[in-house]
């Protein structure tokens, strides 16, 4: 689960890591009155930040600077509402302009291949990391947590000599346990700080000072650790949810939505990708994704249809149950409940294989609506053309 | 032969008690795998699969009593890295953790403990491997299988039978079948379960199935490549289709930053003279292809 | 250190271990006040348990049931100011008496040999387990903590199967990791509680119920941990310590005081036990263990010479340096001082080896009532030939 | 030839811009002992040593830049555990911690790391190694030794001296001379040391110092009789007089329960057909007795 960035600041602070204060906005006047308090608080500028969960808002125009409060009421205007890769911006984050001297990139990430913990550093931050990883293979440093320890102090310091940190070599080393930290608190796949920045503030007696502040922060939570903390399924961005997602994750469905007309109904991950590869390597166009999990009782499936139709461009339906788990004439009655209750008549093309494939035939035979098939790519053809039919009789 | 389960398999059953656990260890027994112990903690004492399996409080009771040497755990995702943790302790050489849902840091605790006891993990969110007409740990429906020279290895499940029942199907007999699981931390990759394949004589052809994210399956192919260049092996990419970045219903099938796409794969593939199919009801043909005969 | 029984149970009962209530007395009237709060709180008996910091006390008489309040005071009365093994009684714990159905023995504890927390547990509890370890090695069950990991749960589950709490599974893994926790979060060398009983309590809903319970519990710090813990150095029981152990700590000195006539000053643990041993054997009684450690600076050895003459009974001292870190001018200086501070005359035999060992000679020449020696035989000689002379002039 | 420590030893000095560090880094360059490295964090660049010895932020560092293949420690206990990591992550193969109170717990922690790295920790709370006329690290006074063929171990620290001296004033040399530490938690046993000279073609004879507390002891004598049956030894045990039960001194020197005491120390040596000394200065003409001759 991808969290905003000023949730993840906040799981940062927790830890003890130091953030610059920030304010989070739905309308451009609480943004203008988060401003006015920055302002008199000391701030020279403040920036306004589009709260997405996607990539590259910056490029997009949503992260602006602002001199003053009606500046920033303005810029804040701006941005809430813009269209950012399809996600609409509802919130901002309203911050005080740093005054950065260099920035630093610092992130933990799960290393699938080495089972660790894998930390990278570099000193070319506050861009895009994966392109200075692929150009500059010299300007990063990495080095892997242990599973059981974690990040020792003397990995910390090694990472902070080789980013050229010495001079901040405390703090830098309390950062980086605190990203380790921050990671086991909370069970996430990622925690990054980027830019990890240098900035110059005014000392306690007057003068300037140089310390670390983590101005971005981005963090992805492991689903499958939700459930231990139970603090953290409330940082879940609703704003930036599918209605469908929200209902699918209620029925314990794994559910995407997608640009085509053939709803597809599968069991297990692999094989609900594999019947979308064939559905468009035969010409057609999948309406969403969707892994009805193993095990999956009649109820579920009936739910699992009410989300597929809920997509009015649905054409067609195909189901693909390969029963192990599953049991065949479970998902069978599943089907015939849904199709009763359902308003609009979609084509169903439906296969169902393994266990209790005999019975699950049985139930489906001469039910008006429904075709049954038994090998996968003759299924596909079917769906397809089911989807075709539609279109052309339309 | 075949490889991690046979006639020499002798199984406990880590969580036999529940649902899970009650109905596959009798699915497991029918098909005629020796199942020779049952552990749920406090039930000790009691028997399982009418009366014919002994219930234990623990891992090493069922190995010191029953001589149990293959593990596999249906316990739920709270308790069951304990229970991979007690099974390698007990001296366990080889253990299947079906149980889907474990925090990844978690596994990452328990992978060191695994190897510094010299055992082999499978999974975890794995269906577990069948060797047919000698034993099968784990969910995979054994009906769909047919004896033979195929080995088989898989990061997913019902995708696993739909390529078994095609090779069945098309009279191409399997040796062992192998699902490693998708987690994004698995105890065993394509790689260590490839190594064992090498070492096996019964089996003459690989199929591997491989989906997005990751780098898995390039690893694969140029491990396959140097060590293994003279076996013809044919794989399966799923997700070709899959829109970048969006979870496709476990956390192994993300395509993250530049690689782990479908086409990074098949390239790499390719470039490893392995042969691609494009379905999995294609994969017996280009086996044939590539030389191997029906059973 | 060790602490007192009271303190042991609070640092459990941080970690969520059930431990039975308790209130500490120092007098008779605060124990019947006490023991009235525990009878009107359902108590049909309490048990008076003497705090001391020596094992025995029960075989000692200092511990003792009552039935009533009056009961509660006059026992009180009687194990106050007992002398346990040379400890005089001034505190006791009042607590009520279990209805106990079995008891059984769980302990934490460094092994160094394997460089491991070791767990032993015995279903043979409430006895002395060293006795049961000599007499009946199958009675006992031995695992090993894993150094990062911890006690894990099926650890726990082992040990609780092999000591026959299978009913009490939950509460006995709850426990047994609670003695994990508590080492950890206190750096103690050993955590042991005995008996764990079994007691039969009056449940919910009126009827009998059996529940786990700690109903002693022995705890030993680690020293050179302590700094780290704070709240920790104030459990120590200044009560049971001579002040003299009070000042030695104070001043960084390693002291043991003992029953002979020579006073010992000597750097390092393993030499001075050696110059003790080699006391001995030359006829002599060491007045004490003095360890002044390395790098001694001239203050240190004044304060240690001050330790050694508040003994009343020390005849001669015998100063034995091996200087290394330690250097010998140092030492010398300081015993000169000290000898000028000095109110009572006590012969002294000096010798000191090693680094600046030709200064130190220089230092301590001609100066009225100090010996020198360069070998250790000989210096020990003539220390032991210095007390027999006082005694024989005295 | 030597253990430990000799003319191979390229010696990084852990904290060699402290007090300790700077004085006891002069004192063991002037024995001869080669020093290529010193490491404090933040001083990276500086010299020590009258600008003979570089100054490095790492171990690791030292490795790489100046070729360190030994370190020792004298940082303070709250930073010893991690420079002891860091020491055996950057690939030094034998590592002497000096410093003491270090917490139990911490070296529990540690101890898995150091065997995984395959090196060697001497200590902590040790006096050091000296191999005589080669090279020493650690505290023991230079002065005291001479160049010999007896192997010393000792658990203690100025009782090492003591014995050094009157085996030097015999006029017997010594191979190296090795302080294991007192520590309830120590890197390297006695077993450990003495499997070393085992395995030294210089070293003629054995001198082993003991103290009361744990069974460090017994296990050397039942580990030399079966081992190096051949090899003249000796052996002393301090704290024959020390009360039961009181601490003397360091964690190391407890007399708990049964086992631990000076006179069961001293059965289990002399089974082990060791004389055991009554006082330091008799170990060279137990020695002698033994038939070691003076160099």
């Amino acid at each position: 689960m991808k969290i905003q960035e000023a949730d993840a600041k906040s799981l940062l602070v927790a830890q003890g890591l130091p953030v610059p204060p920030w304010a989070v906005a739905r309308t451009a006047s609480d943004a203008r009155a988060a401003a006015e308090r920055l302002f008199s608080a000391g701030a020279d500028q403040v920036v306004i930040k589009a709260q997405v969960l996607v990539g590259g808002r910056g490029k997009a125009g949503g992260v602006k600077l602002a001199g003053d409060p009606a500046a920033a009421e303005e810029v804040a205007a701006a941005i809430l509402g813009m269209d950012i890769k399809g996600i609409i911006v509802r919130k901002v984050l309203v911050a005080p302009a740093a005054d950065i001297r260099h920035e630093y990139y610092l992130s933990a990430v799960l290393d699938r291949a080495a089972r660790r913990v894998l930390y990278m550093g570099s000193a070319e931050g506050g861009v895009e990391i994966e392109q200075v990883a692929e150009e500059r293979p010299e300007a990063m440093t990495y080095l892997h947590a242990h599973p059981h320890l974690g990040l020792q102090d003397f990995q910390a310091r090694e990472l902070c000599f080789a980013l050229g940190l010495g001079s901040h070599l405390k703090d830098f080393v309390r950062i980086a346990q605190g990203l380790h930290a921050t990671m086991i608190a909370n069970d996430a796949d990622l925690v990054e700080i980027n830019p990890l920045a240098v900035v110059r503030e005014t000392g306690p007696d007057g003068g300037p000072v140089e310390r670390l502040q983590a101005l971005d922060a981005k963090i992805t939570l492991d689903d499958s650790a939700l459930h231990r903390h139970p603090g953290l399924e409330e940082l879940r961005d609703l704003d930036e949810e599918d209605p469908v997602d929200i209902e699918a994750r209620a029925e314990g469905l794994s559910f995407i939505r997608l640009e085509g007309d053939i709803g597809c109904m599968v069991n297990g991950a692999g094989l609900a990708m594999t019947t979308m590869d064939l559905v468009k390597r035969a010409g057609g166009q999948p309406a969403n994704f969707l892994d009805i999990g193993g095990g999956a009782r009649s109820d579920k499936v009936a739910a699992a249809m009410r989300l597929i139709l809920a997509d009015r461009s649905v054409r067609a339906i195909l189901v693909n149950i390969f029963g192990g788990i599953a049991r065949g004439d479970e998902v069978a009655r599943g089907l015939v409940e849904a199709r009763e209750q359902q308003e609009r008549s979609v084509p169903m093309v439906v296969r169902i294989v393994g266990t209790n494939a005999e019975l699950a035939a049985e139930i489906l035979s001469g039910i008006d609506g429904i075709e049954t098939a038994t090998s996968l790519d003759d299924a596909v053809q079917r769906a397809v053309a089911a989807s075709r039919a539609q279109v052309a009789g339309t | 032969m075949s490889i991690l389960v046979g006639r020499e398999t002798r199984l406990v059953v880590q969580g036999i008690t529940g649902r899970e656990g009650t109905f596959h260890a009798a699915q497991m027994q029918e098909y005629g795998t020796r199942i020779v112990a049952g552990v749920t903690p406090g039930k000790g004492g009691q028997s399982a699969l009418d009366g014919t399996v002994p219930v234990f409080d623990t891992v090493r009771q069922a190995v010191t009593e029953a001589g149990a040497n293959t593990s596999v755990i249906y316990v739920p995702a709270a308790g069951a890295p304990d229970a991979i943790l007690e099974a390698v302790a007990a001296g366990i050489a080889t253990v299947f953790c079906i149980t889907e849902h474990i925090p990844a840091l978690d596994m990452l605790r328990v992978m060191p403990m695994v190897q510094a006891a010299g055992a082999r993990l499978i999974g975890p969110n794995c269906p577990g491997a069948t060797s047919p007409g000698q034993a099968k740990v784990g969910i995979i429906p054994g009906s769909i299988h047919l004896e033979g020279r195929i080995g088989l290895v898989s990061r997913s499940g019902t995708l696993t039978y739909e390529v078994v029942q095609a090779l069945t199907d098309a009279g191409m007999g399997q040796s062992t079948c192998v699902g490693i699981g998708g987690d994004p931390i698995v105890g065993s990759t394509f790689i260590d379960i490839l190594g064992l394949f090498r070492d096996d004589p019964d089996t003459e052809a690989l199929v591997l199935m491989g989906e997005i994210g990751g780098d898995a399956e390039e690893q694969a192919a140029a491990w396959k490549r140097e060590h293994m260049p003279e076996t013809p092996m044919v794989a399966f990419i799923a997700g070709r289709t899959a829109p970048p970045g969006r979870r496709m219903g476990h956390a192994g099938a993300i395509i993250s930053g530049s690689s782990g796409s479908a086409q990074d794969k098949i390239d790499a593939l390719e470039v490893a003279e392995i042969r691609v199919a494009e379905s999995p009801t294609e994969i017996p043909r280009l086996l044939q292809e590539a030389g191997v005969r029906r059973a």
